[in-house]
């Protein structure tokens, strides 16, 4: 009941700053709509017993990348004179992009509501999930059957780093 | 269904018991400061209002709450009205899993002193405590004025920072206790404190956390020769309050896990926990008034590279050191 | 809780930890030894290159699960590689004289290109979704910088930032479509799907032929083909030139072999669907790259609608998802990281510093100038338009005749067609170098000993796989993925 | 207990609102923070998915979505901020000195 609830709340509240993030004008308004989106997923996460997940999301995506990108709109001061331009040239495509979106969602609903839902049940139900420990059983799937993933990863993050540097910096020197 | 009842009652006399009293630290908190950074200087501090000025925190506040709000013209209004309440209240929450005590037991009933006992709880610290950044960086991007958004810039980049070396210093202590809730860590602790084990990692560890709250020498973000007031500038009455409180809730919580994870958390001997968990936790509010009457200011730059290129270092070696002791000691 | 540590399997995955060390050690010499010249890392790097490729030829013939199943070795993905390290060798080549004259000599170009490589590596060797996945991305980043690597310039800029936004867009969709696939079968390692989906006859199953659609949108905007092509032809006019050679050449690849092993080993049981599908997708994708082709004035830009469309060539025998099909995508990539190559890499001879040399246009006469170099386009625009005795006939060849042995006609006859299309575009260039007066001066030429010799395989590779092809078949149908 | 269909329509739903962002959108930021919020729906699938199954997989991968997602927001940014030093704009249709 209080589980429902809360999914219903948080549900409504992860729709509407979703759409907020779509129609503000304003970047960092956007962005402030983000986070909340990014929040209350957590809670979700909570609900679908991924507690992990949930405080990575809060720790990774509300406190790291959104900080990242409140960053960079504070930094290039984004103001009136970049404005969407071209109004009407652009009605056309809003209408069609919404009208797009619409059809993507009753097909995303139709499959989801449609299916059965099949496939083997693994062994990691909450009960047992809870017994060992959510945080725990992630980090033990990273080092054993992720591992190489994991690995992977590293070398991701590394590319991103240079790259990021590569771009932004400065002044290069030859 | 009693025990829902009798659960929920527990819950609510428990949250406003914590929530009651770290208001109430709160607030004399500042007076602390200002007495121990006069006597530091031998000056006496408050002394007017009440005996040794002890009725000073309840003097500014009625101030603070009778003062004009000033909203200003050009600043855009949501945001400028939400940035202090997102600075507070992430900064209260991280107290929910933070144990104060061993078990009570009440006419059979056994209370945790502690909020509530989650297995992510340092995770939920760290995630809760990154969200409070924004207060910050909000508040100085929406008062319009250059001051305020530097130093929201500085302090949120400054924040980001050495979020990552507090991560990782703590992560040595998680090696050990193999857990991430805080009542296990504390009770892992019941021998020896894990400074003694993480010598390093609480070296680094403290000097983030004064980083993380914007203290002196890492009080770039409200340099006041530079900045002003940095990202509060342009907030006055209670608005001003609620990051002067924000900020010293911070130091509460950094102090709490100083506590919980370096110097065993509310085991000592002869004295009831709750008690040796506030004079811990006193002492390290003591160390952090000491540094501030201490130590002048760093540069901006020096801040960065000391963060990046020596306390980050410095953490990842503490893991992998631990690591490789864990694993010979097996 | 029990932690039982898997073996680590280091002589499956040799070839990419040493790539990436090359890539750290790269970055990290040129940050220490400022003085050492950039033309060295180059060097160092295509070294290595050739290092791997040997390491890379001793697995030969083995089959090997690695890393609980997220890893594999077989034919398949060594064939790959070994279109990936050419590919990455040549251009290592082609960009060391480019970086210097373009001022764009930096080491990180060179590591990025390396990490790039070992993105592919990881998509084509990649046993499970997620390796294919992060190997996916870390190649995409690094093409993302890539392109944007001349950053004072503003086409770079934007061709990074199409590139970017683009391909995250896509990304997206990939990723939904790999949810939707875990939701109906609820594993993400690629034989574990294919076994599911057979032994529950899934086949009709709306959440994986919808999970199957959107794995179709990702790939196909990896592999540039139509509708999902419009990113291509602005990336490739406005990345350096190195860049865009390298971007035709091994991540089209790469993004194909995952196309080929996610589709052939995970969704066998849906070829019916997914065939069709692939099918409008071909002959869209030959059609509209040739026919645009046609109209550009620019060289790249009309090598990149030239990769759409042979794009739509290799879809073609995705769509007859036979060996023979499978063997012929094999060659056929092979033989144009040879041919597309090296016409990139004469494009980058005839360039200077601030004037590239870009429009078709600026060609005409150098039949008269520089004979020699003369010849050598119209080797490479003759293979990929399809002309005897060049690789490119061969490989389009047993592409055209993998489709009607399939029973695949009337796309065999599409696919002819288009080709005899492209044969005006790519001739185009051939007859203004000799049929026009030179109206400009060429000399100099960006000529060092590094792009000859990249000239030199690459023209070896066009003509001795058009004419000795044999042997490479073989190969090529020993290395297909089918059972 | 919700039934999870309900946990994949919300899923859906953010998704294609994140989709729509990204095309009706002219501003290069709030298209990377569309495609942000299209790779969070990405992540609700999975964690749904995980739960329904019971096993981990899901969990694992969402956990290198997060990886990915932070490397491309850096990549993503720094390329906003090289293109906005040349040309001061995010507009995406004020960059096109090519045609799209």
């Amino acid at each position: 009941m209080l589980e429902s609830l809360l999914f219903i709340i948080m549900g409504l509240i992860v729709i509407t700053c979703a759409i907020g993030v779509v129609f503000q004008k304003n970047p960092i308004y956007s962005a402030v709509f983000l986070i909340q989106t990014m929040v209350s997923l957590a809670v979700l996460y909570i609900l679908l017993h991924a507690q992990f997940v949930a405080a990575v999301q809060v720790m990774v995506y509300a406190g790291a990348v959104m900080v990242l990108f409140v960053f960079v709109i504070m930094l290039l001061n984004v103001q009136r004179a970049d404005q969407e331009l071209g109004k009407d040239r652009l009605i056309f495509q809003k209408v069609s992009a919404i009208f797009l979106g619409l059809l993507l969602f009753a097909v995303i609903g139709i499959v989801t509501v449609r299916s059965v839902l099949q496939g083997t049940k693994g062994e990691y139900t909450p009960e047992h999930m809870n017994e060992i420990g959510n945080t725990q059983l992630v980090g033990k799937l990273l080092f054993t059957d992720y591992v190489f993933p994991f690995e992977i990863a590293s070398i991701l993050l590394f590319a991103a780093i240079i790259g990021a540097i590569i771009l932004a910096k400065k002044e290069l020197k030859e | 269904m009693l025990d829902v009842i009798l659960f929920t009652f527990i819950a609510i006399i428990k949250i406003s018991i914590v929530f009651g009293l770290l208001l109430l630290t709160i607030a004399y908190l500042i007076w602390i400061e200002r007495k121990v950074m006069a006597h530091m200087q031998v000056r006496l501090g408050p002394m007017r209002v009440g005996w040794h000025g002890l009725l000073q925190p309840l003097a500014d506040g009625i101030k603070l709450l009778f003062k004009e709000d000033i909203v200003p013209y050009k600043a855009s209004k949501v945001l400028f009205i939400m940035a202090p309440v997102i600075a507070i209240v992430p900064a209260l929450m991280s107290f929910a899993v933070i144990p104060f005590g061993n078990k009570i037991t009440i006419s059979g009933y056994s209370i945790d002193m502690v909020i509530t006992d989650i297995n992510i709880g340092i995770l939920f610290i760290l995630a809760v405590t990154s969200v409070g950044v924004y207060g910050i960086i909000l508040a100085g991007w929406s008062s319009s004025n250059k001051y305020s958004l530097l130093g929201g810039l500085r302090s949120s980049a400054q924040m980001i920072s050495y979020e990552l070396s507090i991560g990782l210093s703590l992560i040595g202590v998680l090696m050990i206790t193999q857990s991430l809730s805080l009542v296990d860590i504390v009770n892992a602790q019941s021998k020896w404190w894990f400074v003694l084990f993480q010598p390093i990692g609480f070296m680094v560890y403290a000097i983030s956390a004064v980083a993380e709250v914007n203290r002196c020498p890492f009080d770039l973000p409200e340099a006041e020769s530079e900045l002003v007031a940095g990202y509060h500038t342009e907030y006055s009455s209670m608005k001003f309050s609620l990051f002067f409180m924000a900020e010293y809730a911070n130091i509460l919580t950094v102090s709490a896990i100083a506590v919980t994870f370096f110097f065993g958390g509310w085991r000592g001997p002869f004295l009831p926990p709750v008690i040796w968990f506030l004079i811990k936790m006193f002492l390290c509010i003591f160390f952090f008034v000491w540094i501030r009457s201490t130590y002048p200011r760093f540069r901006y730059d020096q801040l960065m590279n000391f963060g990046w290129k020596f306390l980050l270092p410095v953490a990842l070696a503490n893991i992998i050191v631990t690591g490789l002791v864990i694993v010979l000691i097996g | 809780m029990e932690i039982t540590v898997p073996p680590f399997d280091i002589k499956s995955i040799a070839p990419i930890i040493l790539v990436t060390i090359t890539g750290i050690v790269v970055l990290i010499t040129d940050v220490f030894l400022k003085k050492l010249p950039k033309e060295t890392l180059g060097y160092f790097s295509f070294l290595a290159v050739l290092i791997t490729g040997v390491i890379i030829s001793s697995q030969l013939g083995t089959t090997v699960y690695s890393f609980s199943n997220t890893f594999v070795v077989d034919d398949f993905s060594i064939f790959f590689n070994f279109i990936f390290l050419i590919s990455t060798a040549i251009v290592i080549l082609m960009s060391v004289t480019y970086l210097r004259q373009e001022g764009i000599n930096y080491g990180e170009y060179y590591t990025l290109i390396l990490f790039a490589t070992v993105g592919m590596m990881l998509m084509a060797g990649g046993a499970d979704l997620i390796t294919i996945f992060l190997g996916l991305e870390i190649m995409s980043i690094s093409l993302y910088v890539l392109a944007g690597f001349r950053r004072d310039r503003l086409d770079s800029n934007e061709a990074s930032l199409k590139y970017f936004l683009l391909g995250a867009f896509s990304t997206c969709f990939l990723l939904y479509g790999i949810a939707l696939l875990y939701g109906a079968t609820g594993t993400t390692n690629i034989n574990e799907i294919g076994t599911f989906i057979t032994n529950n006859h899934a086949y009709s199953n709306p959440m994986i032929i919808m999970g199957t659609c959107l794995l179709i949108i990702g790939f196909g905007f990896k592999t540039a083909s139509v509708p999902f092509h419009k990113w291509a032809p602005d990336v490739y006019q406005g990345a350096p030139t190195s860049v865009t050679a390298f971007m035709s050449a091994g991540p089209k690849a790469a993004a194909f072999a995952v196309f080929l092993r996610v589709f052939l080993v995970s969704l066998p049981g849906l070829e019916t669907k997914w065939s069709v599908i692939l099918w409008v997708m071909s002959v869209l994708t030959m059609t509209v790259g040739n026919v645009v082709a046609i109209t550009q004035t620019n060289i790249k830009r009309m090598l990149a609608y030239s990769s759409i469309a042979h794009a739509g060539y290799v879809l073609m025998a995705i769509v007859t998802a036979s060996s023979l099909g499978t063997a012929s995508i094999l060659f056929y990539l092979l033989v144009y990281v040879f041919m597309n190559l090296g016409a990139f890499a004469v494009i980058m001879v005839l360039g200077k510093k601030g004037k590239e040399n870009l429009q078709i246009d600026d060609y005409s006469g150098l039949g008269y100038k520089h004979p020699v170099l003369a010849i050598t386009m119209s080797i490479f625009m003759f293979s990929l338009a399809g002309i005897p005795p060049f690789a490119g006939f061969m490989g389009k060849f047993y592409i055209f005749s993998s489709a009607i042995k399939s029973g695949y006609i009337v796309l065999a006859i599409i696919g002819v067609i288009n080709s005899v299309i492209s044969v005006y575009y790519y001739l185009r260039v051939t007859v203004v170098m000799y049929m026009k007066q030179p109206v400009r001066e060429f000399a100099p030429l960006s000529l060092s000993p590094f792009i000859i010799l990249a000239l030199i395989i690459t023209i070896w590779g066009t003509i001795h796989l058009g004419i000795f092809p044999s042997r490479i078949i073989e190969f090529a149908q020993e290395s297909v993925l089918l059972p | 207990m919700i039934p999870l269909t309900w946990y994949l329509i919300l899923s859906g739903a953010l998704f294609t609102i994140g989709a729509t962002g990204v095309l009706i959108r002219r501003n290069a930021l709030v298209i990377l923070m569309c495609i942000e919020l299209m790779l969070n729906a990405v992540n609700l699938a999975f964690v749904t998915f995980s739960r329904h199954h019971d096993s981990m997989d899901g969990q694992i991968f969402v956990f290198f979505i997060m990886t990915v997602a932070a490397a491309e927001a850096a990549v993503g940014l720094a390329i906003i901020v090289a293109v906005f030093k040349n040309k001061a704009t995010v507009n995406v249709d004020k960059i096109n000195l090519m045609k799209w």
